[in-house]
């Protein structure tokens, strides 16, 4: 435990010192939805339409593009090798670098959330709702991301695999997410998508780690 | 050389020049504002919101003489590598980008009234933004290394980079046919606009400059003691690095 | 600092070490106990890396296992993780991180207990307690391998297993190292080193990996 | 030039074997859009008005998101100093990297845009100078972005540094790719807007191979 | 390979090299000539890689000028870099490209018309043709670097710049390597070699980078 804490203290350290990708993908998450009236003309209506997916699909963007460096940097200078030899389960510690990574991407885009979506009119009966499904939902995508891009590390056609990988488990969450927000602004209940989120949420916090685990044991043989 | 270069010529050449443009820059800025924001009159179809103008055109053209002026220096540090204009570089960037700022805030409370809207993608106001984020970006990148030569050099290569922005903003106005009017104080030939205003502008404009090289020598002077000090902790530190156990 | 650790033996019998489709090594034996030292040779490609990794438990071996004490170790990955420090060909160093930063990190990941104490006693005895704040990229390549090495000295583990230590060491810094490992020793220690030049490892048992080297295929013939 | 070919095809080599984040990045380009209806619900008339900012902001993510790994690689084990030690000027070796950022990035995008563009209901009006200002903006995206990434090796906070750096220069484009498709769609001249585009790619083509190579050569001081 | 070159000299005087705002040597002379060899050596740190990168042209000077039959280098570029060859701590290996892939880009990077067979005959000579298609993340320590060694022969240059190059290579290739590099001065090339192992470099100039340190405290001297 107080590994994973240390683990968690360090790659917030990395992040801060030398702006891991994350960093990037946030300021750039804010960016994009700042750069959208731009680009859609700042009609209030089409941008409250709108708001909701471009949202989504913008943090979605951000946290899958910071994912295949999670576990790269380690595994090229040799950390990693260390770190499964740390006298640890693996899967402690690859949940330590989770929680860094989500840290460092779903909590900014959780707080930015909220200013984006005045920014994009969206309507303020969604608020509450756009932060519990991105209280849901970010985790999710940070579990899910770790796991391919642990498989992904010792196969030789990585990018493109852990796209093809992890894309179509990452669809139901923004289809759900997206779903329950809209509910919400036209004033319907919101639960079931809710409750979906959650559910996923679970099922990867119990399954990824153990798989992100193993392959990153394969990936060091 | 770059080790050999002696900053005391130029602690004693400031130490000269430092009153006098001090006490100029007192002078002009008050004879300027008092001219611009009260003994001139008001324009016939902008009225009082014209005496804008007298911080906004000088701040702009300070914004990119400073630019200007890191430019130049940047080149002086690549090609000759003198230590002395990687300090001027970084010290002329924070108030370069100050003028900017001000520039673009008085010129989209200007563009409110005048064009009925804060802000357009005109091309000069464009250009002009972007002036403001390669400075950001300068003084981001400078202080990004771990060892400050090597963030001199990256900054100052982004520093030239940038300039072809400069003639950008200058002639954007008439190279497209933007909202903003193109020059007219700084026409060749004779200024187009009436001396009671351009007056107390060409006072405010020597103003704004005075106060640069003020700003500028004062910076660059703590720039060079925070450097001395860098330098002889260094030593320190490195002093039996390489023998192992003492 | 590693007193306290009790007569132990780690011991393998008939083991085998598959990389690639292409058998490594077979039929190898070991055994070491406390305060003994193993020198692994052999030209480059034997299986010198891959032993230590399979050692260490980052690989499996093909056949054969592994066992301390007489208990297979596989069956507590921690516990034996425990045990051992393994220094590989890379550093693990980062860039952005200072020296006693880096050094910390290992450290009490390996055990949390090990205070910044400890952890300057290392960076002393390795001569880099000056470089202390200084970041991991202005590191020359002999600083960085002492850094590495600084990590069996701020956490105690009876088994080191050292993949050529001595890599761009100066030849002051090789003989810390070698004063290092004999007391790690005399305090009841164990040491696999695998190198290609000579290190003062006394009464240090030598396996050339070459010998283990299956006959059908030779060293330089691969099939991928 | 022989030597500028050689790079092209190592780098391409690279991206297919082991999966470039840019080709993540088109993956991830495609599916943003295919996905971008889900977002906002399938109402052609808003999916038409906004389809031109939407295929450009994502193409300017794309592009963007690629970047940091541009050189990164090559600076860590040690590809880059034997670059700069080649028989050529930097400058060509560096014009190679960035032809095959483009290769990797900017023309799939411009391949896929049409047919996205038709997702989107876009006018049919617009395609030609959608692929038009893809044409002229994608290769000013890459070459700006590789002053950035040569710029910021080796500085603390790299990734935040490159999006700051990056991202004003990137807005213009942006601007007047999206002003030019507008423009056309309702039928106005976008004659100014793409001679600006062409512009800028003139500029940063004369410019950025110079800066990215002294950034280079500073980064291996 | 090297046959053609005609002899030259290499020579800097007064050098000085500034690393992260500090003086790691100052005042050095140096001169080679054709069919010459210089062994770098000193403590860690004590500023031999950074000499190596100096001469390849990857730092510039913070003094003095390096000069080829007499003209400064940095005056051409170009010209200077199709001299030499750098072999550095890393060894610029792409783990996804296959051993033969990853020389063949050197060398015709290096000099576009050098063919396969003279990477063959590379690989050859360094014992790894048998691995041609092994993809680079399979290689071990020692034939990662006899890889980046085979640049050396698969394009020819007169002066090689060699940092610690037996690092991980077994006595074996050790051997091999000075084979290489006595052909290639007999032919009439140059060698700089930087180790803290013992290299066979017959006639070799010693030069001890520790000689060249400042003393540590003059800060007038420092001021950047
Ligand atoms: C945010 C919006 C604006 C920006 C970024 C901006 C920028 C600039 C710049 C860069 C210059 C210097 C041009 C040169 O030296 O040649 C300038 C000059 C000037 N601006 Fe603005 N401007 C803005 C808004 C306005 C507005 C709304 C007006 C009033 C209609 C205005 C009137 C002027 C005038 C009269 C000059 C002096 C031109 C000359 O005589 O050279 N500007 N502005
Ligand atoms: N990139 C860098 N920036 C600043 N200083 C550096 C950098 N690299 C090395 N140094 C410093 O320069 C000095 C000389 O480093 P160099 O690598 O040349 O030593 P070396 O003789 O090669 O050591 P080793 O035998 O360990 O390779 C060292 O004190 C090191 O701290
Ligand atoms: N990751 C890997 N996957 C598959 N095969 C590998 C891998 N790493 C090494 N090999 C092969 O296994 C054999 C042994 O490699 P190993 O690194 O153990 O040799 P070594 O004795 O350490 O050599 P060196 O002295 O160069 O370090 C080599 O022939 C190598 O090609
Ligand atoms: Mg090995
Ligand atoms: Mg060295």
């Amino acid at each position: 435990m107080s590994r994973m804490i240390e683990i968690v203290r360090r790659d917030l350290r990395l992040a801060l010192r030398q702006g891991s990708d994350s960093v990037m993908v946030v300021t750039f998450f804010v960016l994009t939805v700042v750069l959208f009236p731009f680009g859609i003309g700042p009609e209030a209506n089409i941008l409250e339409r709108t708001s909701a997916g471009v949202l989504w699909v913008t943090a979605l963007l951000a946290s899958m593009l910071s994912l295949d460096r999670l576990f790269q940097a380690d595994y090229e200078d040799g950390s990693l090798e260390l770190l499964a030899l740390t006298p640890t389960a693996l899967e402690v510690l690859v949940l330590g670098k989770v929680a860094a990574h989500w840290l460092t991407t779903g909590l900014p885009l959780m707080v930015a959330a909220p200013v984006l979506a005045v920014l994009l009119h969206m309507n303020a009966d969604g608020f509450g709702t756009l932060l519990l499904t991105m209280l849901l939902g970010t985790p999710t995508l940070s579990l899910i991301g770790a796991m391919g891009a642990a498989l992904v590390l010792g196969a030789r056609r990585g990018g493109v695999l852990l796209s093809l990988l992890v894309l179509p488990l990452y669809v139901p969450v923004l289809i759900f997410g997206v779903g329950a927000i809209d509910a919400a602004v036209q004033g319907l209940p919101s639960q079931a998508h809710l409750l979906i989120l959650g559910g996923m949420l679970l099922a990867s916090l119990a399954l990824t780690p153990w798989a992100a685990a193993a392959a990153l044991r394969q990936a060091l043989e | 050389m770059h080790r050999f270069a002696n900053p005391a010529r130029f602690l004693r050449l400031a130490a000269v020049i430092l009153p006098w443009t001090a006490i100029a820059t007192v002078l002009l800025l008050g004879a300027g504002l008092y001219l611009g924001l009260i003994a001139s009159p008001a324009d016939y179809q902008q009225g009082e919101t014209v005496r804008i103008m007298y911080v906004h055109v000088p701040s702009a053209w300070l914004g990119m003489a400073c630019y200007s002026t890191m430019a130049f220096a940047s080149a002086v540090a690549l090609i000759w590598k003198h230590p002395l204009a990687d300090l001027v570089g970084k010290s002329a960037a924070p108030i370069g980008a100050g003028f900017t700022f001000v520039c673009l805030v008085t010129g989209s409370l200007w563009g409110r009234p005048m064009w009925g809207t804060w802000w357009a993608w005109d091309a000069r106001l464009t250009s002009m933004l972007i002036l403001l984020f390669l400075y950001l970006g300068y003084m981001a990148l400078i202080n990004a290394f771990d060892d400050p030569t090597r963030g001199a050099r990256a900054a100052a290569i982004l520093a030239l980079a940038g300039a072809v922005n400069i003639p950008i903003i200058k002639f954007s106005v008439d190279w497209w046919n933007t909202l903003h009017q193109p020059a007219s104080v700084t026409k060749f030939g004779m200024p187009s606009v009436d001396p009671a205003m351009l007056v107390p502008l060409l006072l405010m404009g020597l103003g704004f400059t005075t106060f640069f090289v003020t700003v500028l020598l004062l910076r660059v002077r703590s720039e060079i003691i925070a450097a001395k000090i860098r330098a002889i902790r260094l030593t320190q530190i490195h002093a039996s690095s390489s023998q192992v156990a003492g | 600092m590693t007193d306290d650790i009790p007569t132990a033996t780690f011991s393998a019998e008939n083991l085998a070490c598959v990389r690639g489709e292409r058998v490594v090594f077979a039929q190898m034996d070991f055994r070491l106990s406390s305060g003994e030292a193993v020198l692994l040779l052999g030209p480059n490609g034997s299986g010198k890396s891959s032993l230590l990794r399979l050692l260490a438990g980052l690989l499996k071996p093909a056949s054969g296992h592994l066992l301390w004490d007489g208990t297979p170790v596989l069956d507590d990955r921690e516990a034996h993780a425990a045990r051992i420090h393994y220094v590989g060909h890379h550093d693990a160093i980062k860039p952005v991180l200072s020296v006693l930063e880096n050094l910390r990190f290992w450290a009490r990941l390996h055990d949390p207990k090990s205070g910044d104490a400890t952890a300057q006693a290392a960076l002393e005895t390795m001569g880099l307690w000056r470089l202390a704040e200084v970041p991991g990229k202005l590191l020359s390549a002999g600083q960085k391998r002492r850094l590495n090495l600084a990590r069996l000295l701020a956490a105690p583990a009876p088994v080191w297993l050292l993949d050529e230590p001595t890599v761009a060491l100066d030849r002051a810094s090789v003989k810390v190292l070698e004063g290092v490992m004999a007391e790690h020793r005399a305090a009841g220690g164990m040491v696999v080193l695998s190198t290609h030049a000579d290190v003062d490892l006394p009464g240090a048992r030598e396996m050339h990996l070459d010998d283990y080297t299956p006959a059908p295929m030779d060293v330089s013939e691969v099939w991928i």
